[in-house]
């Protein structure tokens, strides 16, 4: 890099930061949901998000349609909601956010162990019918999967935004993940409320699933993109869809940069903490993240 | 939303001379009398590190109420520092070493623990992970840590403890347990001091806490830095005693939660409660697999057996958070005083 | 609405209040702290003076320019609707609050805001309206914490038992003891503090501001969820810890009829503003206090009048 | 009239370890005030959550007995369907959605029953009318109002779902005088008006044997005492000891 | 009489895939030895497999259960880490650890680590034959010179192993050099592609692991830089690696230590024997003959020739652990005898002496064509010359730490039982 600075580069560094940004938001998304309503990162989500593509992968090779696989998976994550509720988060009511952590934690086990005993511990390609090559636009390449990637995340910011916003689920959801006793005394019905939002949690890891599973491939690693996704979650805050959104960026960006310009000066590889330490120091500064709610406490 | 157990059964009170001691004797007379080595060096060993760590893990989370998500760091930092002390600095006692190890693990925790004077909860749980991320980096990343291993793994010295050598498994369990004795000793003692009791006030309400003059920022960081001590020490063992080589990678975040897990099974906030949940969770999968074998070997082939029982460990874990989500503590205390006034109504009736 | 025979029946334990000068614990020197003896002085210099102080969050104003002096000894009452700024007032006292305008004077130092981490070290010591207690220490080990200000000991210390470890521990044991035992709280000194019902904890939380014997005591809402019996209880307590100990008192209570008899001196306080300040008798007469807080209505009058 | 709760006899626990009830046993009939009184640790609070099904989400169990509301048995209904029945309570120690603003916190009790737009307007009307105070307060968060203007938000979030029977645990606690008129007053009204049934938890008995039709004395997890509020009243030993209106103190509680 | 192998296997977890290929190919190895010759000269093949999930401290715990069995014939752990975790307590017991393909380098220096067998090939013949595979492309190491070479490599332990070497090798030939490191597990390399397309090398060498290898395939693809161009190592050379990479994996080029495919004699009478009769291990047969499996049973040939060996010398019966061991240290199989085993092409030959343990590490390369791997190359050895002393140096050091003598000729050749 001894030349002058070379602007193309990094711009197209940038360009693709912002893009990989956009699928850990994808991922994001899905805690965001879940810790909206119970106040606690499901630490799941990774393994729903392996089943999810899983499944979806595992139908389409046994010669089941495009479409018909979309919607059985869909069905059968919504039915994995339906189960954690009744089985987790019913008999946790009221408990400590730390103890339902845990539970999710060990909710992940449960799923990953299911998900290759139904479908085998074999890879899978898959193929999303998009390709992943790239096209030149004023001289950065731009892969159109990346694009679409970045369509299917703000279709889904979209449609959640709209949900929460036209609907009084939205002030349910809040209600129950400040304080489920009181919840529970003013009539809400925590268990519809789980169950839909836990549904809605495995869509989000459906999608996300399956453009991270077209990418590195459907295999068990893929329930580790939630490390991806924590840093995210912290700097755009916990309970916020557009904090995931923005987060998002923000990582892939600033990670991407850092990993090129900076990587050679401590040997590279910086990436796997780099994206933490930037959200931490982030935090320093706002403590429940860019748009997270913040904490009221008075005596 | 405080994030900890309002209704921690706290047990601060003394407990009875006659438990621990009952426990000490079994564990240095009974089980290297009647254990297998199988016991011993399969069981054992990594039960008294992975104890310990919890024991230094209840300090931070269970008594001052702040989540770490960190700790296989902690324990790399006591491994590999405790290595380079022993290697680089010459005729230092291994002791010495380890406990050096720890002070450096503490060093590097208080580091990681400026946060914790700000942020709460989760947030406060996920930037414990830069500790966990950035230490495992690190340490592949520097040969000199590993002494330029091209693997980067280290070797463990021999076992010594005021020029006694402890050889063999018999003697690494004794060393781990010597030393995992006297450092929960001292946990045991800091938890029922002043300073423990600071570190509960802070974790219950901070504000009252800072108003009644405890200080907060002080004990925030006491608790990160006792706790990376002994968590540390923690890993010394685990890379002394028990593998007698390890690897940054052995460090990951899986021990992390393993770690967290043990805490919260066992039951936030009690120093016995540490030794329960490593007692489950390393017999637990051992149990698990065995039985699972045993019974069912023939039925499925060995691939279906072990998927099932990743499946039955996690569902195991929530069955245990629904029933006692206080912990096994308070479910051995429980049973305690069952049998306690079954005695008791049988010598009266 | 107390007479003195109960006072001193509450008094008449093993270990009560009277004996805490037999205690050796380490505290500051009272009488450094005490600015004039209760009983000598005829034009009382206050321990405790507000100047103009105001608060506001947002776009409320929770205080506006109150000033509120408080003589040594005394037993100060503020009153007020709901949302009147009564905590807030106590807050700002407590060094919890910053006001915006406005300075506290407290043990002849003047302050912008007062160090919260300090304040007991400067003779405060309180109670909050919705229960502060550590709810995983049992009830001693709460007490025993509101000694937290005068430990020296380092956790080395305290862990490998060192004698002045020892000592500060032994004595605050002590000290928490008698306390407990004074508030009849001995029964419960071993439970967790969480586990009580709502007025017990209450009581523990006076139990802990109490032990470090201060010179101003904050109680927000003291007796708030108790049985009138308790109330009466409660307030002998108060009582005799202001006679015995000279202590001042502030005291935050909807309860008027507990208010009119225990205080010294009331201030009212309505939407941030100090609409009066005088005697109980002072108080009670004041137009403006009826209309904006006591009301006119009295028993009997929910069948009726509706 | 017929009985709108009945509760026999039921035995309670938390954790399996700590006995809170052996022995209550109430009678709220269509349209009456009950008050429930008892000292510190009586089991009120445990009684009240007990009927609303909520001891679960507490580690806490009803070992025997029964109660029955409206011909449903409470223990085998959710508190959210007990609300959608009319079963509605207020928490001791509010319990407000602190991160949501106070007109958040009303509406949130509307979604139980699940009104529309409208009826949640006129009901929102109705609450600021009984609480004039809520309605300056209405954007700021609930957990940044004073203790009193909490509890206002949680009577008022109870009203919000049209309870048939509105189980209040403790509502003077933390009240101006004035305001606990104003309360009681309210409820009163609606209890005339409405036929809103009442069972209420207090300290203040004083107000609360005023109030009510009926009171039961609950002490040490037991049934103690029940009756008319108006003959309660009038007992010299309870007067003693709930109202503290006797000159002279006694230790002794009154006989059952 | 019985030889037992105990199975530190892993079926569950990140690395299952490999796992359940490799064992599956030991094991119907082992089972087709069992059923068509009756064991090994009589002696029945015993083993049971212990789930390690790919982690070391079970490992370690499957080793302390599985060894109180009789009649341990040696470890095959397939990890790092459990090998590493191993080497104190196999050196106690005296039963050979086979570390096919991976493990510490400087083991094979048997003077050093005589349980000890990184067989096939270690990581720096590995790099050596990476390096003249390229020379031959090139038409001669000398035209390296002026070449530039990228090696994208694991944040591991692992990955981090090579770079010395490669730094030596470059110095050695003149090529540029660039090493890039990919934090783990490796699944997003956007950064490190772009800086590749931009430093236009000659060649990149994919020295990956896991989700790594497939996600480096199809972001060079996204940025555009070719598939032809990267050559993968040891541990990126598997269906695994390249099937979740779709289109993207044509032209990929791999190393690796034996060919794959059923097509072999050995891999047909499996077939024939065990899976036609539903008694293979894979439970889907279209595994059979892949990269896993096939080193599976190579794994198997070794061990069973070692055994076999053994046997000559001490007799027909279960052998000790210190007698296996010597049964690996005599272990020569020519190319005569690879055919005579219906293993011809399957994989090269194999001389382990006393003091070599890993063999000749001879390595061919392989191209991924969409649907299987095809060899490209011939059989390429490694620079023996520049690469043993450095091994020597290291074991050495290792020796000196621990305070071991170096083991002579003389004392290798008697076995304990
Ligand atoms: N931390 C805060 N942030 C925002 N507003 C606050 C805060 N603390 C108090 N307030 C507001 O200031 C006003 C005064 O509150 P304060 O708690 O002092 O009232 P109070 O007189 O104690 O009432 P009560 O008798 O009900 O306890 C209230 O309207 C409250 O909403
Ligand atoms: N969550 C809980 N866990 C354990 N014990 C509890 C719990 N809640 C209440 N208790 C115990 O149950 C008993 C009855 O308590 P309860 O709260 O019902 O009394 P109360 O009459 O409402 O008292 P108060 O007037 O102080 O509110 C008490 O001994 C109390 O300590
Ligand atoms: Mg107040
Ligand atoms: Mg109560």
């Amino acid at each position: 890099m001894s030349e002058g600075f070379d602007y193309l580069f990094f711009l197209e560094v940038l360009t693709g930061g912002l893009l990989s940004g956009v699928m850990y938001s994808l991922v994001a998304i899905g805690f965001v949901l879940i810790y909206k309503t119970s106040g606690v990162l499901n630490f799941a989500q990774g393994a729903m998000l392996l089943f999810a593509a899983l499944t979806f992968v595992s139908l389409v090779e046994r010669g089941v349609p495009f479409w018909l696989a979309l919607v059985v998976t869909f069905a059968i994550m919504v039915l994995i909601g339906l189960m954690v509720e009744r089985t987790v988060l019913r008999p946790l009511v009221n408990k400590p956010p730390i103890t339902l952590f845990m539970a999710t934690l060990g909710l992940s086990y449960v799923i990953e162990g299911s998900a290759q005993l139904l479908w085998g511990t074999q890879v899978h390609a898959l193929d999303l019918g998009i390709e992943d090559i790239p096209f030149e636009f004023h001289g950065i390449f731009i892969s159109q999967f990346d694009l679409f990637a970045a369509g299917s995340a703000a279709l889904m910011v979209l449609l959640l935004t709209l949900f929460f916003r036209y609907t009084r689920v939205g002030l349910s959801f809040r209600a129950v993940a400040d304080d489920q006793f009181a919840a529970l005394a003013v009539g809400l019905r925590l268990p519809r409320i789980w169950a839909t939002v836990w549904a809605a949690a495995g869509l989000v890891a459906l999608v996300a699933g399956l453009l991270w599973g077209a990418r590195s491939g459907v295999q068990f690693s893929l329930s580790l993109v939630v490390l991806k996704a924590l840093p995210v979650l912290v700097l755009g805050g916990f309970d916020s869809i557009a904090g995931a959104i923005i987060g998002g960026l923000i990582i892939g960006a600033s990670e991407k940069l850092a990993e090129v310009y900076i990587g050679d000066y401590v040997g590279g590889g910086i990436e796997g903490w780099f994206a933490y330490v930037l959200a931490l120091v982030f935090l320093l500064i706002r403590p429940s993240g860019l748009f997270g709610q913040k904490l009221v406490e008075r005596v | 939303m405080a994030i900890l157990a309002s209704e921690t059964v706290t047990t601060l009170k003394h407990p009875d001379w006659a438990g621990p001691l009952a426990v000490l004797l079994a564990a240095f007379v009974l089980v290297p009398l009647f254990g297998s080595n199988y016991l011993i060096e399969a069981i054992m060993m990594p039960f008294l590190a992975l104890s310990l760590a919890a024991v230094g893990l209840n300090l931070l989370t269970g008594y001052a109420g702040q989540v770490s998500l960190g700790s296989a760091a902690f324990m790399a930092v006591g491994a590999f520092a405790a290595f380079n002390f022993n290697l680089r600095i010459e005729g230092l006692p291994l002791v010495v070493s380890i406990l050096l190890a720890g002070g450096v693990a503490a060093a590097v925790g208080i580091v990681f623990g400026l946060p914790s004077l700000r942020l709460k909860g989760f947030y406060l749980a996920v930037s414990t992970l830069a500790a966990q991320f950035f230490v495992q980096w690190a340490l592949t990343k520097f040969g000199w840590f590993s002494n330029d291993n091209p693997s980067g793994v280290i070797d463990a010295p021999a076992l010594s403890l005021l020029g006694i050598a402890f050889e063999g498994s018999l003697g690494r369990y004794y060393f781990a347990l010597i030393i995992v004795t006297l450092l929960t000793t001292l946990a045991w003692r800091v938890a029922t001091s002043q300073t423990g009791r600071n570190f509960v006030a802070v974790r219950d309400n901070e504000t009252a806490a800072r108003f009644i003059g405890v200080p907060v920022l002080k004990t925030k960081l006491l608790a990160f830095a006792l706790s990376s001590f002994i968590i540390g020490v923690a890993g010394a063992l685990w890379a002394f005693a028990y593998l007698r080589t390890v690897e940054p990678a052995g460090f990951n975040l899986d021990r992390s939660f393993q770690i967290l897990f043990i805490v919260i099974i066992g039951g936030l906030a009690t120093i016995r409660g540490a030794f329960l949940g490593a007692a489950l969770i390393v017999v637990f999968p051992v149990v698990l697999s065995q039985v699972g074998t045993f019974l069912l070997g023939d039925l499925f082939d060995s691939g279906v057996l072990d998927m099932s029982q990743r499946i039955v460990l996690g569902a195991l874990i929530i069955v245990f958070l629904i029933l006692e989500p206080d912990g096994l503590a308070a479910l051995a205390q429980r049973l305690w005083l069952r049998i306690g006034s079954r005695t008791r109504s049988l010598s009266e009736g | 609405m107390l007479d003195t025979h109960y006072t001193f029946s509450a008094l008449d334990g093993s270990a009560s209040f009277r004996e805490f000068p037999s205690v050796n614990v380490q505290l500051p020197n009272r009488a450094s702290r005490v600015q004039a003896p209760v009983a000598l002085s005829l034009t009382p210099q206050p321990v405790l003076a507000l100047d103009d102080v105001t608060l506001s969050f947002g776009g409320l104003t929770a205080l506006a320019e109150i000033s509120l002096s408080v003589n040594p000894g005394e037993i100060r009452a503020i009153i007020g609707p709901n949302g009147a700024g009564k905590s807030s007032l106590i807050n700002i006292i407590s060094g919890l609050y910053r006001p915006d305008t406005g300075f506290i004077t407290l043990g002849g130092q003047v302050f912008r805001q007062v160090p919260a981490s300090r304040a007991a070290r400067l003779g405060l010591a309180r109670t909050f309206q919705n229960l502060a207690l550590f709810k995983g220490l049992t009830v001693l080990e709460n007490v025993m914490a509101g000694l937290a200000f005068t430990r020296r000991s380092t956790f080395i210390g305290q862990a490998f038992g060192l004698p002045r470890a020892r000592r500060e521990d032994r004595d605050a044991r002590e000290r928490a003891h008698s306390i407990l035992s004074f508030l009849k709280l001995e029964a419960h000194a071993d439970r967790l503090a969480g586990s009580l019902p709502y007025g017990l904890q209450k009581r523990v939380e006076m139990a802990r501001a109490l032990v470090a014997n201060p010179e101003i005591l904050l109680l927000d809402e003291p007796m708030a969820g108790m049985t009138v019996t308790e109330k009466q209880e409660m307030a002998g307590f108060i009582r005799s810890v202001r006679d015995d100990y000279g202590t001042t008192i502030i005291l935050i209570e909807h309860d008027i009829g507990v208010v009119m008899g225990l205080s010294d001196r009331i201030a009212v306080l309505d939407y941030g503003r100090k609409i009066a300040d005088g005697t109980p008798a002072e108080v009670r007469a004041d137009q403006a206090v009826i209309d904006a807080y006591l009301g006119v209505a009295r028993h009997d009058d929910f069948e009726e009048g509706i | 009239m017929s009985n709108l709760l009945e509760i026999d006899a039921i035995h309670a626990s938390y954790s399996e370890t700590i006995k809170a009830l052996s022995g209550v046993s109430i009678r709220v009939r269509d349209g009456e005030i009950v008050a429930l009184l008892g000292s510190n640790g009586a089991g009120k609070s445990t009684t009240l959550k007990a009927v609303s099904n909520l001891l679960p989400a507490e580690r806490g169990q009803v070992k025997s007995g029964s109660i029955v509301f409206d011909g449903r048995d409470v223990q085998r209904h959710s508190p959210a369907e007990l609300v959608r029945a009319g079963l509605v309570q207020v928490l001791e120690g509010r319990h407000c959605f602190k991160s949501l603003s106070v007109e958040e916190n009303l509406v949130s009790g509307a979604l139980g029953r699940g009104s529309g737009r409208a009826d949640i307007a006129r009901d929102l009307d109705h609450v600021y009318a009984t609480f004039p105070r809520l309605r300056d307060k209405r954007h700021t968060s609930a957990g940044l109002i004073s203790g009193g203007e909490q509890q206002m938000t949680a009577i008022g979030r109870a009203l919000m779902s049209r309870p048939r029977l509105l189980v209040l645990d403790e509502p003077s606690m933390g009240l101006a005088p004035m305001v606990i008129q104003d309360i009681f007053r309210a409820l009163k009204k609606l209890n005339r008006d409405n036929g809103l049934s009442l069972l209420v938890a207090e300290q203040n008995s004083t107000v609360a044997l005023q109030f009510a039709d009926v009171a039961t004395v609950i002490e040490n997890g037991r049934t103690v005492l029940s009756g008319p509020a108006a003959e309660l009243r009038d007992r010299a030993d309870i007067k003693a000891f709930y109202l503290g209106e006797s000159g002279s103190f006694s230790t002794d509680r009154p006989a059952a | 009489d019985e030889q037992y192998f105990p199975l530190q296997s892993y079926r569950v977890g990140p690395y299952a895939a490999g796992g359940t290929g490799f064992f599956g190919g030991f094991i119907d190895y082992m089972n087709l030895i069992n059923t068509r010759d009756g064991g090994v000269n009589g002696v029945k093949l015993t083993w049971d497999e212990c789930e390690t999930q790919y982690e070391v401290e079970r490992g370690v715990e499957c080793y302390e259960r599985q060894k109180s069995r009789a009649g341990a014939a040696a470890w095959n752990p397939l990890s790092v880490g459990i090998a590493y975790a191993m080497i104190d307590r196999i050196s106690t017991d005296k039963v050979p650890l086979v570390t096919v393909n991976h493990g510490r380098t400087d083991s094979t220096d048997g003077r050093v680590f005589p349980y000890v067998f990184p067989l096939l090939l270690n990581p720096y013949s590995e790099t050596s034959g990476i390096i003249n595979y390229l020379a031959s492309k090139e038409g001669g190491l000398e035209k390296l010179k002026g070449k530039k070479i990228v090696v994208l490599y694991h944040g591991s332990p692992y990955g981090k192993e090579t770079i010395p070497i490669y730094e030596l090798l470059a110095e050695k030939y003149g090529f540029t050099l660039q090493q890039i490191e990919v934090p783990h597990p490796g699944n997003e390399q956007q950064s490190q592609w772009l800086t590749i397309r931009r430093a236009k090398p000659d060649y990149v060498v994919l020295r990956g692991w896991g989700v790594m290898n497939p996600v480096a395939l199809k972001t060079a693809q996204k940025v555009g830089f070719p598939v032809t161009k990267i050559v993968g190592n040891v541990w990126s050379n598997s269906e695994e690696d390249v099937i979740p990479a779709g289109d993207a994996a044509i032209g990929y080029t791999a190393i690796t230590t034996q060919a794959s495919g059923a097509d072999y004699p050995i891999v047909k009478e499996i077939i024939a024997n065990l899976y036609d009769k539903g008694q293979g291990n894979l439970e889907d047969k279209k595994r059979i003959g892949s990269v896993y499996h096939n080193l599976g049973i190579v794994n198997g040939i070794l061990n069973v020739e070692a055994i076999r060996i053994a046997q000559e010398k001490f007799g027909k019966r279960t052998l000790t652990g210190d007698e296996v061991r010597w049964g690996f240290e005599h272990l020569k199989l020519d190319q005569a005898k690879v055919e005579a085993l219906g293993a011809k092409d399957l994989f090269h030959s194999i001389n382990v002496s006393w003091d070599n343990h890993e063999g000749e590490g001879y390595v061919t390369f392989q191209q991924w064509d969409g649907k299987k791997w095809n060899v490209v190359s011939d059989w390429i050895a490694p620079d023996w010359k520049l690469l043993r002393p450095i091994i020597e140096k290291s074991a050495e050091a290792y020796a000196k730490e621990k305070g071991l003598k170096l083991r002579t000729e003389a004392d290798a050749e008697g076995a304990v039982n």
